[in-house]
């Protein structure tokens, strides 16, 4: 890598365009003008698991993946508040596997603060959200440990995954849980599909807390995403223009490469 | 004794250590006040406040520093010299949090071993394992410093190897090679051609999987290397769904995820997330 | 998890229990360890270029293996030095070891080169010699071009290199007729293409852990690259082309045997879909 | 003591025994999986001692004199206030220093990481000069074209606010259902290129049983196998 340590004025300028677009679109909805957003089946799946759970009278577990504080881990954690939320509303405990030490604090808060705002403070209970350990591999047997002896009935599996995917997928499969996974990383995915019943690809792991809470200001950042993405659509094919015309090596590269 | 004084060693500050302590319990004494006070006069609404001042910095002094204009060679802005310390004064800060992870473990088999729940035995394991490993684990360091401690007990080294070598390397590595059952089992499972997404994901995987074995090159081996439909030799064919179908589908997920987590990362950043963490109360 | 009614060969067939998959991919693995039924082994194109490239090199030129890997890559990259060690050999040409980084590389190919020599009758200084670990990176490359022995100085030994019979004649780049580097590390590829490759027209091949090959393909699209081996698959199929039959041999056949079971598994799971759907059609009709 | 010849069973035992988690989860499995977290929660521990802190704090602080490195503990354990509810906001308070880092970094990150994904998409697709129809078509149209229009299809995938009705919804609508299917063609391709891969460690470990821990009880099993 290397290379690529500080920002040129292209770099500057697209930036701040791109910041002041999701920024505005964040400012407009909040005054309340109404958005669409379509719908993303592995997200309308959570309910539906949530709830599979209650009918059974098992809990749920929930994996905010490996990475330790980043903004992988951070939207796992905003999906994990929905999602007690929705539990707690049906009285459905739920167990938190964590990796990364940094995280447990941050979890273990969310999960309080959660349980707080769906009126079931009395729900939560601090022991539920478990620091697994930090080395992977040990974090997969653990976990499908925890899936077994727990006799979970649903599995959230959203955050940074990696090889160990497979081991808690596979096992929670076997045991007959319902299993929804979703990492914006796509080298997990394939696996994901083949094992889980809902599975949220790439930036529909973004789009997860705007389309569960319908929130104003993060259905108005999806809005201003889907505007920066159409610019970015434009700068590609402004770049292949360049490229089938002046060969490669144009200024436009030159500019994304950090020169100029 | 020996030993523990060869450890205590170790512990020693540089000379004139009075000063050093004086300053650093002044330095605690003095910011446990100053929390204290923060605790005792901000109301909720300026506590918030402090929190998102708090992270609108922290974002600030490392996003600020990569796009401020720079200077020299090499090329340096004001902020550049303090990224280092600063990033490890973060993971130091990080690293206490360890004692919180170890604690959450502890309550869980704690309590299984006090109240002899079943399978308390095996939590039992868990903090002979776990001591036996940290007590190990440190005298193994302190053997590798420049003057090793007194070789007190011969077998020390023994029993580290055994921890270590003997199980939890190879616990790591036969974890690891479950994958290989399962990755089968996933494979037979979920490559059915029901509908045409999984007919297509069935194609690739098999394609591809042929093309890295030397089994699947002699299928096709009878199509000459120079001719023009070599293209579908398998391992090329394999190379080209790995080169010209799956990248380009890799690169428009990486392109969406960017923005998705920019705009995340703003929201946090501005504390303009709602409905989501702690941003409701307090 | 569904259970179908139905018990007929094509829907069990559907519904192997994942005990006898687990089982089966176990007992392949263990019966080809133990006695192995050789599959037939196909050199790529890859692989085939790189041994066309050692067998091209004029005999007044010499060959450079790069062995720029260590213990963590070795189960890929020390087969592959083998194996091209083994095709110098056999069709004669000098070769020099030498490495950048890390600097266990040299110490460990040198054993491999040993080995290989001892079974060609080849002697070390005529043959074969063991430039040794030279620091420096880009430096080391750019003296490289200009003047060997100054570049190099003394051997894996300590002695000048210019006492090594081979070594007569050999000035610049222009006495090296193929370079051959193994490794486990990027950015060794765009060192020796930017400053040896590139610049003098050298000829180049490669051989790389099978993760990180995929990122060089377009070096060998474009010509820079004669030739390249492709993690312990490309260094199985060299061992084909020189009939030395080794470890990556050994284990590239347990894994094709291991992907077919995977692919013939899959065929089943999808040979019973078709005709167990096919047989409700016709009941139905 | 010979330590080698308990290293080697212990490895082997412990093998197997994380192995009988493939029949299902069982008390065995259950043993290795509590020694495996006790071993790492342990060397967590000496990790972050040996490899951060004492180098990192401990040593700049007592050795160097750098007094003010107190400081990160104190602000370190305020994460432990969450398990107090009227101090609670000191451990958001450092939280928000966290919180706000990963966002810096994020920013950090973005050109670095995504510009030459940008620019390693700059495809020319019109033909070079001096090719025939067939190279043509192997490689731009198969190649360049080809990698042009995936990469437009999956974007269009990842377009959540527009509805899939009227003349250009439904048009990105189709545009995204090709974006689906070349998705599915790259996961498929992704999990069939790591078959190997995972293959390989347990091959590796089959080798460890046989010929290494049998062979060292039977000799025949040290001359077989790799």
């Amino acid at each position: 890598m290397g290379g690529l340590e500080h920002a040129n004025w292209f770099m500057r300028i697209l930036f701040a365009v791109m910041c002041a677009i999701i920024v505005a679109s964040v400012l407009l909805a909040q005054r309340g003008r109404a958005m669409f957003i379509r719908r993303i089946p592995g997200l309308t799946a959570i309910e539906e698991a949530v709830g599979r759970a209650t009918e059974m009278g098992r809990p749920i577990l929930f994996s905010p993946g490996l990475d330790s504080i980043n903004i992988v881990t951070l939207q796992a954690l905003a999906i994990l508040t929905y999602i007690i939320r929705l539990a707690a509303a049906q009285a459905t405990r739920i167990i938190v596997a964590i990796r990364s030490p940094t995280v447990y604090p941050v979890a273990e808060e969310s999960a309080r603060e959660a349980y707080e705002a769906a009126g079931r403070p009395e729900l939560y209970r601090p022991e539920d959200v478990r620091f697994i350990s930090d080395e992977q591999f040990a974090y997969g047997l653990g976990t499908v440990g925890v899936m077994a002896r727990e006799q979970v009935a649903t599995n959230f599996l959203f955050g940074g995954f990696y090889a160990e995917s497979l081991i808690l997928t596979e096992n929670g499969r076997a045991l007959g849980a319902v299993q929804v996974a979703g990492c914006p990383d796509p080298t997990q995915i394939p696996f994901f599909i083949a094992t889980c019943d809902y599975v949220v690809i790439g930036d529909e792991y973004y789009a997860a807390s705007a389309y569960l809470t319908r929130e104003p200001t993060l259905t108005g950042s999806l809005v201003g995403q889907d505007i920066v993405k159409a610019i970015l659509i434009a700068l590609a094919a402004v770049g292949i223009g360049l490229t089938t015309a002046l060969g490669p090596g144009h200024f436009l590269t030159v500019w994304l490469g950090g020169g100029g | 004794m020996a030993l523990l004084r060869a450890v205590w060693s170790l512990f020693q500050p540089a000379p004139n250590r009075g000063v050093l302590l004086a300053a650093i319990v002044a330095a605690a004494i003095l910011s446990v006040f100053i929390l204290y006070a923060l605790h005792r006069t901000l109301g909720p609404r300026g506590r918030r406040w402090l929190i998102a001042v708090v992270t609108f910095i922290a974002g600030l002094f490392f996003g600020l520093e990569f796009f401020w204009p720079v200077k020299g060679e090499p090329p340096k802005n004001f902020l550049t010299d303090w990224i280092e310390p600063v990033s490890t004064m973060i993971a130091v800060i990080g690293a206490f949090t360890v004692g919180l992870g170890i604690y959450s473990l502890c309550q869980v088999h704690g309590r299984n071993v006090a109240q002899r729940r079943p399978g308390w035995h095996n939590s039992l394991t868990f903090f002979l394992a776990m001591l036996a490993m940290l007590a190990f684990g440190l005298w193994e360091h302190y053997l590798h410093l420049p003057q090793p401690l007194p070789k007190v007990v011969p077998w020390q080294k023994g029993i580290y190897e055994i921890l270590f070598n003997g199980l939890f390397a190879p616990l790591q590595a036969a974890t690891f090679s479950l994958l290989a059952f399962y990755i089968a089992s996933a494979a037979y499972r979920a490559f059915r051609i029901r509908t045409a997404e999984a007919a297509l994901m069935m194609a690739a995987a098999f394609i591809v999987m042929l093309g890295q074995v030397p089994f699947g090159a002699w299928l096709t081996s009878s199509i000459p290397v120079d001719a023009g439909w070599a293209f579908f030799r398998i391992e090329l064919l394999g190379e080209w769904v790995m080169r010209w179908l799956n990248m380009p589908a890799q690169r428009g997920i990486v392109f969406g995820i960017a923005i998705g987590a920019l705009a995340m990362s703003l929201r946090i950043w501005l504390s303009l997330e709602r409905g989501t963490f702690f941003t409701e109360q307090s | 998890m569904e259970r179908s009614p139905e018990r007929s060969f094509w829907h069990r067939i559907q519904q192997i229990p994942r005990h006898y998959v687990y089982l089966l991919l176990a007992g392949v693995v263990v019966w080809q360890l133990l006695f192995p039924i050789r599959l037939p082994v196909v050199p790529s194109s890859a692989t085939k270029g790189v041994y066309d490239a050692i067998a091209a090199v004029p005999d007044d030129k010499l060959v450079v293996i790069s062995t720029d890997w260590d213990a963590s890559t070795e189960a890929e990259t020390a087969p592959q030095t083998q194996a091209v060690m083994h095709a110098c050999f056999q069709h004669g040409k000098r070769f020099a070891i030498m490495n950048l980084q890390p600097p266990m590389g040299v110490k460990l190919a040198n054993d491999l080169a040993e080995e290989a020599a001892r079974e060609y009758g080849a002697e070390y200084g005529i043959d074969w010699c063991n430039w040794g670990y030279k620091y420096g990176y880009e430096n080391v490359l750019m003296a490289l071009g200009k003047n060997i022995p100054k570049a190099i100085g003394d051997d894996f030994y300590g002695r000048p290199v210019t006492e090594l019979p081979m070594m007569e004649g050999v000035e610049d780049i222009e006495g090296v007729g193929l370079v051959v580097i193994v490794t486990g590390l990027s950015a060794m590829t765009e060192m020796w293409i930017g400053l040896i490759q590139g610049p003098y027209g050298t000829p180049l091949a490669t051989a790389y852990t099978a993760v990180m090959a995929p990122i060089y393909y377009p070096y060998l699209d474009s010509g820079q690259m004669k030739g390249m081996l492709v993690g312990a698959k490309g260094a199985a199929e060299l061992e084909a082309l020189v009939d030395r039959p080794g470890k990556a041999s050994a284990i590239m056949n347990v894994q094709s045997w291991a992907h077919v079971l995977i692919i013939a598994l899959i065929v089943l799971g999808n040979l019973g879909y078709l005709f167990a759907r096919g047989r409700r059609g016709e009941r139905a009709s | 003591m010979n330590p080698d010849v308990y290293v080697l069973w212990a490895a082997a035992i412990a093998t197997l025994g994380v192995y009988t988690i493939l029949h299902r989860e069982n008390p065995i499995s259950r043993l290795f999986e509590h020694i495996f977290v006790g071993l790492s929660a342990g060397y967590l521990l000496v990790a972050t001692w040996t490899l951060n802190l004492e180098g990192k704090w401990w040593a700049p602080m007592i050795h160097e004199r750098r007094w003010y490195w107190i400081f990160a503990p104190i602000v370190g354990f305020l994460f432990y206030f969450i398990y107090s509810r009227r101090l609670t906001w000191l451990a958001r308070l450092v939280m928000g220093l966290f919180i706000g880092a990963a966002s810096g970094t994020f920013f950090r990150q973005f050109f670095p990481l995504f510009a030459p994904q940008v620019t390693a998409s700059f495809k020319s697709v019109r033909a070079q000069a001096g090719m025939n129809l067939q190279e043509f078509f192997f490689s731009v149209v198969l190649q360049n074209w080809l990698f042009v229009i995936i990469l437009l299809t999956v974007l269009s995938y990842f377009f959540f606010s527009v509805p899939h009705e009227g003349r250009f919804g439904r048009n990105l609508g189709r545009a995204s259902l090709v974006g689906r299917w070349f998705l599915m063609i790259a996961f498929g391709a992704m999990f069939g290129n790591t078959v190997m891969a995972r293959l390989s460690l347990f091959i590796g470990r089959m080798s460890f049983l046989l010929h290494d821990w049998l062979g060292s009880l039977l000799p025949w099993f040290g001359q077989h196998g790799l």
